[in-house]
């Protein structure tokens, strides 16, 4: 059963271009996947991923069950992922803040699997509308401890699907938790979609998985540490995992970069208006670029940093009030300006009014 | 002789009031109020009580009843 | 977005229960076969219950940025709260759709925009189904644009409802027609 | 002619956000006027759950706090310890205290916190557009038991009036439903009692009202009024389970 | 000569680390000698618990996950459900199961899942130091109810394996002590039988152990030993509460 | 009753030193305070906490309650601080973890509360020693949404009781829960302790609190904001209250700055470590200095940028593998060296280990 | 004639053994052993009947009994 | 840390259940009585049960910085594991100080220490006081070593012991005395 063939399923399936869900991109990217188990809580905007799943796994012999709450998801999640077994959950903020131990639990555990967080404004109950405001929860760890989660930002219905899958084979070569943050705006907009393999990749025999200690000395999975300097040891070996994964799985896009005098750097959502906000600014002549992280963490530091060899100005727009600006600080040369553009959740931006931002600092 | 008031704003016509009223002197109406929703109206009609049964099953509490004599409610 | 590339986009307002996500999705999806770069993007209000809902449809020749629109080439506005929230953003000489059964066609303002009024659930309740007023407004909406072919639009519905509702299909169509019809038969 | 039937005052005068034929509507009133007849509408303070009825704090004239999704029943004990002298009421659907919130609202049930919950059972998550909850009933379809409840893999509705009345620190339990007439009077009549048990200092208190969500159960108002007696009622028994006479700590 | 009494298999020759007359190293021998009989070892999968009873990883010769705290049944349900075809159980504290985790533990059973709790309850928090729990008595002291548990503000002991007996969901539920010899007969049975239902695919199974923890509560092994008789056996009754006879899905 | 006076009980108490533990300095703060209502749950290493106030609360008329968990206390917490009471919770790393989405609620709902994170060793159950891997969690908000609490960060049992003080006092001022964080050193060792009244501050009427709608409008205490617009206003309003704690709230200390070649930067229990360290160093006459932030939310941004103005290399020590280093190259100038010591948790590093790596960089 | 073996380095004797011997052959001895406990020691003598019930108790199966007849166990 | 100043650090070693915690408690207390800076700081294996614990006292007459100790003046270990694990830190003639009731004294390697053994379980259970063996070894420890005065720790016996343990003040004092006593009658 292991390592899996990337998206196997996939290939009696018709290319079809159908006008799918970012949501339901998800959804059926994780069948295509070969996972088969889902634990989830229902919340808005992301119950498209449990409907569509509750409806076609069965048929597949999976397992669907709606848990009790997003603590009792994480958790069966946990037990699934400790199986070897592939499998996922999803919610949106609120929900992925309820996760937050549990996640915890799971990097210290090294134990992959799929959180989704289709998320929506907050502070508390906030609203459905999209938001960027649980960058930091996603890249630095909303949970106690030293860790991270592979984080993937897809900003096309396409890419919802095709990030899903590399989520999953990243969870597993890494033996990490590996979480796609969306929003209200690309889990619930719908675009033409295809569904493909993805790139094979080689992934590692999980002879760590608990499946009874038949012919082998019995398996444990734990994050609990007590032998002197055991605990450093192992969040050291989890430190230069995350230290590999900085050099190995960094991913991003850029538009116009050659001649470009300002960048703006939006992932997700945001990156999808600002790519438009670009070419209206091409338009009227202005050198602007867009560079666009695909992978949050890793970030694509160097990326960023090379570029800033070049371009001084730098124009980093997110749908909240500065949180993925520190990492564009914190990447690029010294002599760049970096400037913010912020809007939080409860209403978006349009093309047009991120251009004005743009002719604002490219003065 | 008692009567109601249907408030045809607030009523979403759900009907419950026309099945409650003991003697089914409410119905849905053919005219859309601004909210798109075919509202009850009450057919002015000496028999009505104002046993206010009408009130308290409309969830919307569009319904207000007055009632003529001193008998107590139901 | 130069003139020459085909790029439009719509903004479709109204209550939630009003229908509005499904004229949206049917746009997107006709566009989609026929050949067009498509976006479409619903905007609820709290999680599900009460409130306006609208979608942004974007349709074009070219790759899609921004799937959120700040001034849409068109509005079609299917009740009081949406017309007010909508008009001020309309394109110049862009098209005010507006659902005269529960919108005064007085109750706009703009001049220098086409608005064109349809009264969507009187015409679906002479027709026996007051609950297409939503495909009544489509089929008006899209025989004035001339968007997409109204037979995409038909092919659509089998995508675009849930199986349960297929069996509404024909009735659905025929709403479109009778709304297309509509616009046809003014003067 | 009187004025007999009108808006309580405890209710603002403007428009639910309900569904036509939710009986949201319906309870939400019973409450009001309960604190209305106990004349305590300055002194209470409501705790909104998650759900359709989140908007409570719109409705209801009175200090009202949010609570995040579930927890309610923690939020309100919380409100309760630090003033003993307000009257302090949720409303809680039931994916709210049957699913997320259950242990919030076991605990604060066995903790006999002198607080009121009224739990407004649909047997569906309303807000979020239809999905199971821990009492849709066996075989029932929502969009996550596309198929029909199953218990071997969703397990059995649970009848939470039922848990809370085997506890010893509830003081109050009943389930009453508001589909017709006579069950609307006997769900009015278990409302008061329950604020009145409260007020009197007798402990925790809790109502179920069965509610029908025509919306998410693809009926019409009627239809799913009627199904509340067909199929509800079966399953979810009406009546009053628990009614403690005297403090026990008197 | 015959050797009549040794270490289970499923039990790694090493020292416990409970203190002397604790009763989880008891309750731990019957969970291994269960596995023992039923020639299991190979396709079991424990989830251990926070609490003393955390380090069964160290102890117990067979694959084991360790849940965060409260969490073991779910985890365990998620073990279960990736695979149907290992044996799954849980070994759980009073604070565990019954406080933090009790949404978990009543939904699992009212789901049925197939899977084996063993609850471990000694009325206290052992490994953080002597905390009330939920099935702390009334009237006992513990380093957070100094003045002793007073139900009008800390509640009532709550009895887990009574509340799980009526959900629909669960198969097996029993209560039993290890504290005399003939106690300690009676609870090596009901493991096995817990053991057995998950087996022959009965559905939940769930065997509440009455534990001494003298450390905690401040007595001597044997003093501790004989408080499980004198005052937590009276509140907390043995016996085999539910045993169905039948899957009901047969 | 509003505003309190600070540390009015205090002044019956006569100013006797008494060796305390941190965990209980910051019990009997909380009484001095007047804050009698306490909601947590069990966790090593802050179970002093608890168990002190079970015992006292109740002769003061207070509550206590062991809540059924985490989950259970941060919202008994936000129930009861919603009165205008004062109230606070304790934790450690999993279980603050678990409070994370009812913070999120708090801090979007304005309501002032103590939330106490006596952090420990994760990632998940990891170990009860110290550790500052929930620096990111505690500044960065790790529930969802853009939200922050107020941090600061003890280094002494003496300010386990003075911040706990002020933190009753920012949290009112400021309508946002307020957070202690220690860890298991500072919590659990004991030092002398003076009980002593704190600065009074002038603290806004709690016109807010929900009391009951007596002569008065109905208060609503909420985080939905569902109006066009209303849920971005209210997001820049929380934006404008941090952006004022910069202002106003910054604290921090430093020792030997005036011809310092090298800063280190450190907090809370490290910041002692290091201390000891920085006096070794300028025994064998390299001049070291030490920047300790109390406040890490707000960071002391501008005093880090001021020295940097003339110490050109910072050495950040920290017991995790890095984070607050990142604040430090936030805000120092752009040419400075910013090198990190991180140690994660298992095992403390000693002050001569920290001298060897000041020896390696002052080089 | 039956026998039991105490581990002396595992008993941390607590005495759950020595109430539990239905011949009360088992005492708490005078020696402490690695770990600081005076740990149990079995009066080696011939009424032990193998019934395994000290081994039962022993919260740290510390204990193993070896049982001379075919006799079934209690 | 001049020498003129004073500073002396130890550690106090054990397994949880030995006491070893109390040691640290009273000596810190005394030192604070008698005007000195102190820190104490206790390290637990896991929450609570079983494994090892230790604790560090840092006596000054100067503002303490680091309650860690990375090189201790002096150890006390109460077992074996304890032996193992402190005996390579303690400072060049430092001092190690071990309970021969359950450490070989052959178990120790350092020469550049000074090393002495006392068997307090023995001497505590011999004087009908098994549980007090922690007392026995404090009693010795500052008699050898003159940390505070004897008479700061019986006082700080009332500060340190919860109120439950008063009565057993008496017999802590005297176990105390007995450890010092075993040392003033060594050759
Ligand atoms: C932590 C969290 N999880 C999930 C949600 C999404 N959510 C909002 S309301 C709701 C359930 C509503 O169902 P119910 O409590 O039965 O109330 P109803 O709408 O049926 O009246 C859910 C799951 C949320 N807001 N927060
Ligand atoms: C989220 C979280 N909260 C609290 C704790 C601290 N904790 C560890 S074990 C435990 C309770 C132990 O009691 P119980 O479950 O009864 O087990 P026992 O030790 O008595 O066997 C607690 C509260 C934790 N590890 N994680
Ligand atoms: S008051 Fe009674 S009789 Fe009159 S309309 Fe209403 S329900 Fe009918
Ligand atoms: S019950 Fe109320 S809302 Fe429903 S139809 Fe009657 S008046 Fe209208
Ligand atoms: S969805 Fe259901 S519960 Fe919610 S308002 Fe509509 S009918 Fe009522
Ligand atoms: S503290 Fe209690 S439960 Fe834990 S090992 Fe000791 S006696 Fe057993
Ligand atoms: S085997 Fe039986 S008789 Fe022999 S020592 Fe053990 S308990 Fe006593
Ligand atoms: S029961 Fe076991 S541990 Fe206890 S005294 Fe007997 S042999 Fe020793
Ligand atoms: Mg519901
Ligand atoms: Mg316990």
């Amino acid at each position: 059963m292991w390592p899996f063939e990337c998206g196997e399923i996939v290939e009696n399936q018709e290319p079809e271009k159908i006008l799918a869900k970012g949501n339901e991109a998800i959804a059926m990217a994780a069948m295509d996947s070969r996972c088969l188990l889902y634990f989830g809580y229902p919340i808005t905007p992301q119950n498209d991923i449990p409907e569509y799943l509750s409806k076609h796994l069965p048929a597949l012999g999976g397992e669907f069950i709606q848990a009790e709450s997003e603590i009792a998801s994480i958790n069966l999640l946990l037990g699934a992922s400790a199986t070897g077994a592939r499998a996922m959950t999803s919610s949106s903020s609120p929900g992925i803040s309820l996760m937050q131990e549990g996640i915890s639990y799971m990097a210290g555990s090294e134990l992959p699997a799929l959180i989704v967080n289709i998320s929506r404004s907050g502070p508390g109950l906030g609203g459905i509308s999209p938001s960027q405001g649980d960058y930091f929860q996603a890249t630095r760890g909303g949970g106690h401890g030293d860790y991270r989660m592979i984080v993937l930002a897809p900003s096309s219905v396409q890419e919802m699907y095709d990030l899903t899958c590399l989520a999953f084979n990243l969870a597993d070569k890494y033996r990490n938790p590996a979480m796609i943050l969306g929003d209200a705006l690309i889990g619930q907009m719908k675009e033409p979609l295809i569904r493909r393999k993805c790139a094979k990749m080689d992934l590692p025999v999980k002879d760590w998985a608990l499946t009874g200690a038949q012919g082998r000395k019995p398996n444990r999975l734990k994050s609990l540490y007590l032998q002197d300097g055991e605990l450093s040891e192992h969040n050291w070996k989890l430190h230069q995992k995350y230290e590999q994964m900085k050099k190995e799985e960094v991913r991003f896009e850029s538009f116009f970069t050659e001649d470009a005098k300002l960048m703006v750097a939006a992932f997700g959502s945001m990156a999808r208006v600002s790519k438009t906000s670009v070419e209206l600014a091409r338009e009227e002549g202005m050198k602007v670029g867009l560079l666009r992280p695909i992978t949050l963490f890793p970030y694509p530091e160097k990326a960023l940093y090379d570029l800033s060899q070049r371009v001084k100005l730098f124009l980093t727009v997110e749908l909240n009030t500065g949180q993925m600006v520190e990492d564009v600080k914190l990447s690029v040369e010294r002599d760049v300006q970096v400037y913010f553009y912020g809007r939080p959740p409860g209403s978006l931006p349009s093309p047009e009014e991120v251009l004005e931002e743009i002719r604002k600092y490219y003065g | 002789m008692s009567k109601i008031e249907i408030d045809q704003e607030r009523c979403k016509g759900c009907g419950l009031c026309t099945i409650a009223c003991p003697k089914t002197l409410i119905k849905i109406g053919e005219e859309i109020n601004r909210q798109g929703y075919f509202y009850a109206i009450w057919e002015a009609n000496e028999q009505c009580t104002g046993c206010a049964i009408c009130g308290e099953i409309c969830p919307d509490v569009a319904i207000r009843v007055w009632r003529d004599r001193g008998e107590s409610r139901t | 977005m130069n003139s020459d590339r085909f790029y439009y986009n719509i903004i479709v307002a109204g209550f939630g229960g009003q229908g509005v996500m499904v004229i949206g999705n049917l746009l997107a999806n006709a566009a989609m076969i026929e050949g067009k770069y498509v976006t479409y993007l619903p905007v609820y209000g709290v999680e599900m219950r009460g409130g306006t809902a609208n979608c942004t449809v974007v349709i074009s020749s070219q790759q899609i940025g921004s799937p959120v629109v700040g001034k849409p080439h068109a509005a079609l506005v299917m009740n009081l709260p949406s017309l007010i929230k909508y008009e001020p953003l309309i394109l110049p000489s862009g098209l005010l759709f507006i659902n005269s059964s529960l919108i005064e066609p007085k109750e706009t303002y703009r001049k220098d925009i086409e608005i064109f009024s349809v009264p969507v659930n009187e015409i679906a309740i002479d027709n026996g189904s007051p609950k297409l007023a939503n495909m009544v407004a489509l089929g008006a909406f899209n025989q004035k644009t001339k968007l997409v072919q109204m037979n995409s639009l038909f092919v659509s519905l089998e995508k675009v409802l849930d199986e349960r509702y297929h069996h509404l299909i024909p009735s659905n169509i025929k709403a479109i027609e009778i709304g297309a019809k509509f616009v046809q038969s003014l003067p | 002619m009187e004025l007999v039937f009108k808006r309580p005052e405890c209710l603002i005068d403007i428009p639910f956000h309900f569904c036509p034929g939710c009986h949201h509507g319906i309870a939400h009133r019973l409450v009001a006027e309960a604190i209305d007849y106990f004349k305590i509408r300055e002194k209470t303070i409501g705790v909104a759950s998650v759900g359709c009825s989140v908007f409570m704090y719109d409705y209801f004239n009175v200090d009202v706090l949010e609570a995040p999704h579930g927890r309610a029943s923690a939020v309100a004990s919380g409100v309760k310890r630090a003033r003993k002298d307000r009257i302090v009421f949720t409303y809680q659907g039931d994916g709210d205290l049957a699913a997320i919130g259950i242990a919030e609202g076991i605990h604060t049930a066995n903790r006999g916190e002198n607080i009121t919950i009224i739990f407004a059972n649909n047997g569906i998550y309303g807000m979020t557009g239809g999905q199971m909850a821990p009492t849709t009933l066996l075989g029932q379809k929502t969009s996550t038991s596309p198929y029909g409840r199953d218990f071997t893999s969703d397990g059995y509705p649970i009848r939470m009036a039922e848990m809370l009345a085997t506890l010893e620190g509830s003081a109050f339990v009943a389930r009453v439903a508001v589909n017709n007439p006579a069950n609307l009077m006997k769900a009015k009549r278990a409302v008061r009692k329950a604020f009145q048990m409260q007020i009197e200092e007798m402990g925790f208190s809790f109502v179920e009202i069965l509610l029908a969500c025509p919306t998410n159960w693809g009926m019409t108002a009627l239809e799913a009024n009627r199904r509340v007696e067909e199929e509800m009622i079966p399953y979810f028994p009406l009546g009053i389970l628990k009614e403690r006479k005297m403090a026990d700590y008197l």
